[in-house]
C-alpha cells in the first residue's frame, strides 16, 4: 500500500507538470491552430527566472512574479514577430518555425543565464511527510495544489468571463467569430500569453523538485504534446487527464513493470489509445463534411 | 432493370435522425433527382450511398450486389461515381492530372514500374493523358488542361469534378448540385452534359436546387423533407403533388415550376 | 529552367557555406585541436573543459609557447551528436591540420572520432570516461580520465573494508552511467558483490522515487550505487533522502565530481561517498602529497578566471594538455608521430588526476590509487580515512 | 508532357554535375566529409518527401528507420557473421516489413495523431536500440565493420564522397520517377482531397501505407551509408532529434520538391559548421535563420524561390 502510494504521488506530481505543459499546447492550439513546440521553453523561463532572481537577492515570491512576467513577454513577442507574420502558412510550417524559436529560446538562454543546473528551495521546507508510510516532499503539494487552481482558473475566465467565451468562440469557429466582431488577434495573444504564463508557472512550481536548466524544455515539450494526444487536442480537460495520466504510466511502469523500459510503455499506451480513439481520450470525433 | 437500389436507410447524428427510412433506385441511362431544402439530408444521403458515412440501418444494392458498408473505393471499384457539392478537387495538380487520377481504376498500378519507370508506365501514362484530354474537351476545359486547378475558376471546377467522375467510366454517377454557382450559359451547359452522360447509359443521380434544371432533365424526383421522403414520381407528378407544393416548394417554388 | 536556376543557387550556397576556412597562419604557430560538448546534455562537463583549455593555452603562450612556437587552439562544440563530432574531427584532421588533439568529451563522441585520428596519424587525448577508448590500446589515442571500472572497482574496495556485498545499482540510461553500471556488473564478483537489485533512470527524468522505493523495498540491500551524471544523480540522492534511507550506505560516481553536485543535492548529500580525483580535496591534502602542489594551482587559477568551483572535468582537460604539451617538448618536433612516441613515454606526470604513468600497453597510465575515496560531510568533500 | 520530362531530366543532370564539379573546388577532404553528410542526409529526406510532401502524412519517428539501417549494418556483419552490403538490404527490408506492419493501424490517424503516434514508433526504436546494449552497444554506440564490394574496401572521405553521391542520384531518379506514375498521381491526391481520391478508386490507406514504405526504405539505406561512412554508429541517429531535423529539411527545403529536399539538406547540414565561428551564438543564429527563413518563405526554399523567379520572369 505504501509502495503504491507513493508511486500514485510520484506519478501525480510529474504529471501534473505535464498536464500544466499539455494545457499550455491545448490553449494556443484552440485560439490559433497552432501546436507550439516551445511550450517547454516557457517551463524552462519560469524556473530560470525565478533562479537567477532570487540569487540576485529578489525575494522569491517577486522574483516569480518577474518571471512569470518576463514569460508572458517572451510568448507575445513570439506571436507577435513569429507567428503572426506568418498566418496563414501551412500547420507543418508553423510547428517548424516553433521549433526554430525553440532552438533560438534555448541558445539565448544559454547566453544570459549559464549551462548549469539550478535548484530552488521547497516553498515550505524540505522535510518529507510520511502520508500512510509514503514519503512525500512537501512542494509536492505546492504542484498538485498550484496545478488545480490554474485549472480551475481557467475554467472559470473561459466560461464565467466575455473574453474567456470569446477564446472559446475562437477556437470553435475562428470565421464565425470573427464575424461577431471578436477580434482574433488578440484572442491569440491572449492565448500565447496565457500559455506563457501557465508554461512559467509550472517551472516555478516544480523547480524545486526536478531542478532546472536552460535546455529543461524540449522533453517537457515532448511529453506535454503526447499528453495534450493522449486527452484529445484542443480539449482542456482531456489535457489534464491526458498529462496526469503520463506521469502516473511513468511512476507504475517503473515502479511495477521495468524501470528501463517505463518511457516505451507510456508510448505503448498512446499508441494503443490511439488506435482505439483516433481522436484521443476526449477529443471531438469530427465527422468529415463533404 | 434496376442498377443502384438503397432501401430503408438511415442514420443519426448525436441523436438527431439526419436521414431516415429513405428508399430509391435507378436504372441505366435514367436520371433520378433528389430534392428537398436545406437540411433535408440529400448530402448525406449521397455520402451513406458512396460509402463516406457508415448508415445505421438500410441495405444498398450496386448491380444486385448487396454492398452496404463498402468503402468508397471499393463502390468506385464496381461502377460508383460521384461529386462533390463543396469543390473537392485536387487543387496542387493540374487539370489534366485531376482527370487523370480519375483514371485510377483503369490503369495497371503497380509499385516497382512506377519506381523504374519502365517503357510501359511511359506507355501508359500516355495513354491515360490522352484520355483525360479527351474528358476535358468534353466538358469545354481542354484550353485549361495544364493549369493547377486550384487557380480555376469555380464553373470551370465544377466541370473538372464532372470529368474527373466520368474518368472512371463509372455505370452510376451521383452528382451533387453541379450547376450551383455557375450562370445561366453554364447551368445550359452541365444540363447538356448530364443528359448526354445518361444517354450513353450511365445511371445518373442528382442532387440539386435549380429547378428548372431539375424539371428539365429528370426521369423522376424524390422529394426529402427533413431526412424524410415526401414524395416521389415523374416531375409533373412531382410538381403537380400538393404536400409538395406546400411543404416545399412554396407559391416562388411552384410558379418556377409551372414555367418550366 | 525552374530547377537550373535553384540549382546554381545550391552550388553558391553550398560554396560560400563550406567556405570559411582558416586563413594562412604565420609560421611560428603550432595548432593543437579539441571537440568538445560545450552545449547540449553533457555541457556541464563540457564548459569546464573549454574553459581550461583556453585559460592555459593562453598561459602557455604568454610564458612564450611550447618550443618557441605559439600554440593555436581550434575548439569545435559537438553539442553532443557524435556524428557532429566526427565531422569537426575530419575537420581539425583535414582542414585545420592540427598536430594533435585534446578533446572527445563523451565516450560516445569520442569512439565517433577515433577512426579518423587513426587513420590520419595524429594524436588523440580524449577526455571521456569509459574503459573502451583504451582498451583494445590503439596507437594514437590517450586519455586522462579515470576509467568507469576504476571508479567501479574503488567502490567495492570500499564495502568490502565495511563488510557490505549485497548492492543495488540505480543508473542513468545515458553513455556514462549504462557503461559503468556495465562494468560494475562485470567486476562485481571480482569483488565478491552481489548486485540483487538494479534499475535505470532516464538522463532527463524528475523523479526517481519509483526506481528507489523498489531498491529499499528489496530484502538486504547493504548499499547503493548510483552509475551517473548530470542532474540525475542529484535528483536521485534528494529522493534517496526523500525516501529515508540514508541508513544505507549510498555511493556516487566520479561523475558528480563537481561542487554543483553537492549544491544540488544540498543536505541530502550528506554522508554521500564517492570515488574522485585529489583535485576536490586539495587543501585537505597533507602537504607531503606530491599532487597537492598541482591540484591547489590549478584550482587557484581555475576558479580566479571563471568565477566558478573547480570540478574534475576540466583537470581532465589540463592533464591532457600538459601531457601533450611536455612530450612536444620531449619531441622538440611539431611532427605528430613523434609527439604520439613521446605521449606513449610519460612517466611520472604529476597531474590533477593522479601520477600519469603510460606505456606501449596503458594509455591511461592511472592506477587505482589515483582516485581518492571521498565523503560529503558539511557540504564538502572530505577524504576518506582508510581503513574506515 | 515534354516539359515535364524535361525537367525531370534537367534536375538529374544538374545534380550530376554538381557532384561531379564539386570536387574541383573542395580545398580538402573535410569539404568531402561534409558534401557525404549531405548527400546522405538529402537522401533520407527526399524518401520523407514522398510520405510528407506528396502523399501528405507526417512522420515525427522516422529517424527510427534510418536507425534500423545503421544499426543492420552494424550489428548483422558484427553478430551474425552477415557479408555488409547484405546487411544493408536485409535493413532496408526490415525497414519496410516495420513500416509495413506498424504503418497499417497508424495511418488511419490523422494530422498531429498522426505525428505524436510515429514519434511514439520512434522513441519506441531509439529505446530498443539504446538499452539493448549486448547487441548494439548502448548509448555510446558501436563500430561498424567497413563495407566490401567484391573485395573492394570502401573507405575514406572521396570514396564515401563519390558513393553517397550516386546513391543521392538514384534516390532523385526514383523520386522523380514517381511523380508522373498513377502511385504518384495517387500520393498527390490523398494528399488534397482524401474523401476526392476515394471515390475514383483510390485504395487511400494502401497508397498511404506505400509511401510510408517507400520513405522508410530511404531512410534505412541512407542510416546504412551514414553507418557505413564513420565507421561507427550510435542511437542519436534513431533518436527523437534527428526526426525533428529531418523534417526541418523536408518543410525548410519545400514540401513536395525533391529539389528542395536536397536544398534543405544543405542548408541544415552545412550551417552548424559555418557558424561554430560565431561559438556560443551559434544555435541561437541557426534558431533564428529557421524562423526567419519559415516565415519569408513560407512553402519552403525551393518553392518560393521558384515562384519568385516565375513572377520576376513574368513581369
Amino acid at each position: 500500500m505504501a509502495e503504491f502510494l507513493q508511486f500514485l504521488i510520484s506519478g501525480l506530481t510529474v504529471g501534473a507538470v505535464y498536464a500544466l505543459v499539455a494545457l499550455g499546447f491545448t490553449l494556443i492550439y484552440n485560439a490559433s491552430g497552432v501546436v507550439n513546440f516551445a511550450q517547454g521553453e516557457f517551463v524552462m523561463l519560469g524556473g530560470m527566472v525565478t533562479v537567477f532572481a532570487s540569487a540576485a537577492g529578489v525575494p522569491l515570491v517577486l522574483a516569480a512574479f518577474i518571471a512569470v512576467v518576463v514569460a508572458v513577454v517572451i510568448g507575445l513577442l513570439l506571436h507577435r514577430l513569429a507567428i503572426e507574420p506568418a498566418r496563414g502558412a501551412s500547420a507543418v510550417t508553423l510547428i517548424i518555425i516553433t521549433i526554430g524559436a525553440s532552438i533560438l529560446f534555448r541558445g539565448i538562454a544559454a547566453i544570459i543565464f549559464d549551462k548549469q543546473f539550478h535548484k530552488l528551495p521547497g516553498f515550505t521546507g524540505e522535510t518529507p511527510i510520511d502520508i500512510l508510510g509514503a514519503a512525500v516532499q512537501p512542494q509536492s503539494f505546492w504542484v498538485l495544489g498550484g496545478a488545480a487552481v490554474v485549472v480551475v482558473a481557467l475554467y472559470v475566465f473561459l466560461e464565467h468571463t466575455l473574453l474567456g467565451k470569446a477564446v472559446l468562440a475562437t477556437a470553435a469557429n475562428r470565421l464565425a467569430a470573427r464575424l461577431v466582431g471578436i477580434n482574433t488577434t488578440t484572442i491569440m495573444a491572449l492565448a500565447f500569453g496565457g500559455s506563457a504564463a501557465i508554461g512559467a508557472i509550472a517551472g516555478i512550481l516544480v523547480t524545486p523538485i526536478t531542478l532546472t536548466s536552460y535546455d529543461v524544455g524540449t522533453l517537457l515539450a515532448l511529453k506535454g504534446f503526447a499528453a495534450a494526444m493522449l486527452g484529445g487536442m484542443g480539449n482542456p480537460v482531456g489535457a489534464v487527464v491526458g498529462g496526469l495520466l503520463l506521469g502516473l504510466l511513468e511512476a507504475f511502469g517503473a515502479g511495477y513493470l521495468s524501470s528501463t523500459y517505463k518511457d516505451a510503455f507510456a508510448f505503448l499506451v498512446i499508441l494503443i489509445v490511439l488506435f482505439v480513439a483516433p481522436q484521443g481520450l476526449f477529443g471531438r470525433r469530427v465527422v468529415e463534411r463533404v | 432493370m434496376t442498377i443502384l437500389k438503397a432501401t430503408d436507410i438511415g442514420i443519426s447524428f448525436g441523436g438527431v435522425k439526419a436521414v431516415d427510412g429513405v428508399s430509391f433506385s435507378v436504372s441505366p441511362g435514367q436520371i433520378l433527382s433528389i430534392i428537398g431544402p436545406n437540411g433535408a439530408g440529400k448530402t448525406t444521403l449521397f455520402n451513406i450511398v458512396s460509402g463516406i458515412y457508415a448508415a445505421s440501418r438500410g441495405t444498398i444494392h450496386l448491380a444486385d450486389e448487396d454492398v452496404t458498408g463498402l468503402s468508397p473505393h471499393k463502390l468506385a471499384a464496381r461502377g460508383l461515381s460521384r461529386t462533390f457539392q463543396n469543390l473537392q478537387i485536387f487543387q496542387r495538380m493540374t487539370a489534366c492530372e485531376n482527370v487523370m487520377v480519375g483514371r485510377h481504376l483503369r490503369e495497371k498500378c503497380s509499385l516497382l514500374p512506377a519506381l523504374f519507370r519502365t517503357p510501359s508506365v511511359t506507355r501508359q501514362n500516355r495513354e491515360t493523358r490522352a484520355a483525360a484530354l479527351d474528358l476535358l474537351a468534353y466538358v469545354g476545359l481542354k484550353d485549361v488542361a495544364d493549369v493547377p486547378a486550384g487557380s480555376l475558376p469555380y464553373g470551370a471546377c465544377k466541370r473538372l469534378e464532372i470529368a474527373r467522375a466520368l474518368a472512371a467510366e463509372p455505370r452510376v454517377l451521383l452528382l451533387d448540385e453541379p450547376a450551383a454557382g455557375c450562370n445561366a450559359v453554364e447551368t445550359e451547359e452541365i444540363d447538356h452534359l448530364i443528359r448526354q452522360v445518361a444517354d450513353r447509359g450511365v445511371a445518373v443521380v442528382l442532387v440539386e436546387h435549380d429547378m428548372k434544371l431539375v424539371m428539365k432533365i429528370s426521369d423522376r424526383i424524390l422529394v426529402l423533407e427533413r431526412g424524410r421522403p415526401l414524395a416521389e414520381g415523374t416531375p409533373r407528378e412531382v410538381r403537380d403533388d400538393p404536400k409538395v407544393l406546400e411543404a416545399y416548394l412554396g407559391q416562388h417554388g411552384a410558379r418556377e415550376a409551372a414555367r418550366a | 529552367m525552374k530547377s537550373k536556376a535553384t540549382f546554381k543557387t545550391l552550388l553558391v550556397a553550398s560554396v560560400m557555406a563550406l567556405g570559411v576556412s582558416q586563413v594562412a597562419l604565420a609560421q611560428d604557430t603550432v595548432k593543437i585541436g579539441s571537440v568538445l560538448s560545450v552545449t547540449g546534455p553533457s555541457s556541464f562537463l563540457g564548459e569546464p573543459e573549454d574553459k581550461t583549455l583556453r585559460l592555459y593555452v593562453d598561459k602557455i603562450n604568454a610564458a612564450g609557447g611550447v618550443n618557441g612556437k605559439k600554440l593555436e587552439l581550434v575548439i569545435y562544440d559537438d553539442g553532443g551528436d557524435a556524428n557532429k563530432a566526427r565531422t569537426f574531427a575530419t575537420r581539425l584532421v583535414e582542414d585545420d591540420e592540427v598536430i594533435a588533439m585534446v578533446g572527445g568529451t563523451t565516450t560516445g563522441s569520442t569512439m565517433a572520432m577515433i577512426p579518423v585520428f587513426e587513420d590520419a596519424k595524429v594524436p588523440f587525448i580524449s577526455l571521456a570516461g569509459a574503459i573502451e577508448v583504451i582498451d583494445p590500446v590503439r596507437k594514437f589515442v590517450f586519455k586522462t580520465p579515470h576509467t568507469d571500472k576504476m571508479a567501479c572497482e574503488k567502490i567495492f574496495e570500499d564495502l568490502k573494508k565495511r563488510n557490505l556485498t549485497k548492492i543495488g545499482l540505480v543508473s542513468g540510461t545515458d553513455g556514462f552511467g549504462a557503461s559503468m553500471r556495465a562494468q560494475c556488473v562485470k567486476v562485481a564478483p571480482t569483488y565478491g558483490m552481489q548486485i540483487i537489485a538494479d534499475e535505470n533512470y532516464g538522463p532527463r527524468d524528475s523523479d526517481m522515487t519509483a526506481q528507489l522505493t523498489k531498491i529499499k523495498n528489496t530484502a538486504g540491500v547493504q548499499a547503493v550505487v548510483n552509475p551517473g551524471f548530470g542532474q540525475g544523480p542529484a535528483i536521485v540522492t534528494r529522493n534517496y533522502a526523500q525516501l529515508g534511507m540514508n541508513n544505507i550506505p549510498f555511493y556516487q560516481s566520479h561523475g558528480v565530481a563537481s561542487k554543483s553536485f553537492i549544491d544540488l543535492a544540498g543536505a541530502a548529500a550528506e554522508g554521500v561517498r564517492l570515488p574522485a580525483a585529489a583535485l576536490l580535496v586539495g587543501d585537505k591534502l597533507p602537504e607531503s602529497d606530491p599532487q597537492k602542489k598541482v591540484v591547489t594551482e590549478y584550482k587557484q587559477a581555475y576558479e580566479s578566471a571563471t568565477k566558478q568551483p573547480v570540478s574534475t572535468f576540466g583537470g581532465h582537460a589540463y592533464d591532457g594538455l600538459f601531457i601533450l604539451v611536455e612530450a612536444m617538448k620531449r619531441a622538440n618536433s611539431t611532427e605528430s608521430q613523434k609527439i604520439r612516441d613521446e605521449i606513449e613515454k610519460t612517466k611520472g606526470f604529476v597531474g590533477t588526476g593522479g601520477i600519469v604513468n603510460m606505456s606501449a600497453t596503458d594509455h591511461l597510465g592511472l592506477d587505482l590509487s589515483a582516485f581518492r575515496m571521498l565523503e560529503i560531510k558539511g557540504g564538502d568533500w572530505n577524504l576518506v580515512a582508510s581503513g574506515s | 508532357m515534354g516539359a515535364l520530362l524535361n525537367q525531370r531530366f534537367l534536375t538529374l543532370a544538374v545534380l550530376a554535375v554538381v557532384i561531379a564539379v564539386l570536387p574541383f573546388v573542395f580545398p580538402s577532404s573535410y569539404y568531402f566529409r561534409v558534401a557525404s553528410l549531405v548527400w546522405v542526409s538529402a537522401l533520407a529526406a527526399i524518401g520523407l518527401n514522398i510520405l510528407m510532401g506528396q502523399a501528405g502524412q507526417v512522420s515525427l519517428g522516422h529517424a527510427a528507420f534510418f536507425g534500423i539501417g545503421a544499426y543492420a549494418v552494424a550489428i548483422g556483419p558484427t553478430h551474425l557473421g552477415i557479408p555488409p552490403w547484405a546487411a544493408l538490404l536485409i535493413g532496408a527490408a526490415l525497414s519496410a516489413v516495420l513500416a509495413y506492419l506498424v504503418g497499417r493501424p497508424i495511418l488511419r490517424l490523422k494530422g498531429h495523431y498522426l505525428a505524436i503516434a510515429t514519434l511514439g514508433l520512434g522513441v519506441l526504436v531509439a529505446l530498443v536500440i539504446s538499452t539493448e546494449s549486448g547487441w548494439t552497444g548502448g548509448p555510446d554506440g558501436m563500430p561498424v565493420e567497413r563495407l566490401t564490394l567484391f573485395g573492394w574496401r570502401v573507405s575514406g572521405s572521396y570514396t564515401w564522397y563519390w558513393v553517397t553521391g550516386a546513391l543521392l542520384l538514384v534516390g532523385t531518379w526514383i523520386a522523380l520517377n514517381l511523380d508522373e506514375t498513377p502511385t504518384g498521381r495517387a500520393f498527390r491526391a490523398l494528399h488534397d482531397s482524401e474523401v476526392a481520391a476515394q471515390v475514383v478508386g483510390v485504395d487511400v490507406a494502401r497508397f498511404k501505407l506505400q509511401a510510408f514504405v517507400i520513405a522508410a526504405v530511404y531512410a534505412s539505406i541512407a542510416g546504412s551509408a551514414l553507418a557505413f561512412m564513420n565507421g561507427f554508429i550510435n542511437p542519436d541517429q534513431a533518436g527523437f532529434l534527428h526526426s525533428v531535423e529531418l523534417v526541418t529539411i523536408v518543410v525548410l527545403g519545400g514540401l513536395g520538391s525533391v529539389v528542395g529536399s536536397i536544398v534543405g539538406a544543405v542548408v541544415l547540414v552545412t550551417l552548424p559548421q559555418a557558424l561554430t565561428m560565431f561559438h556560443e551564438y551559434e544555435h541561437l543564429l541557426l534558431g533564428l535563420i529557421i524562423v526567419v527563413s519559415m516565415i519569408f518563405m513560407r512553402n519552403g526554399i525551393v518553392p518560393s524561390l521558384s515562384g519568385l523567379f516565375l513572377r520576376r520572369a513574368r513581369s
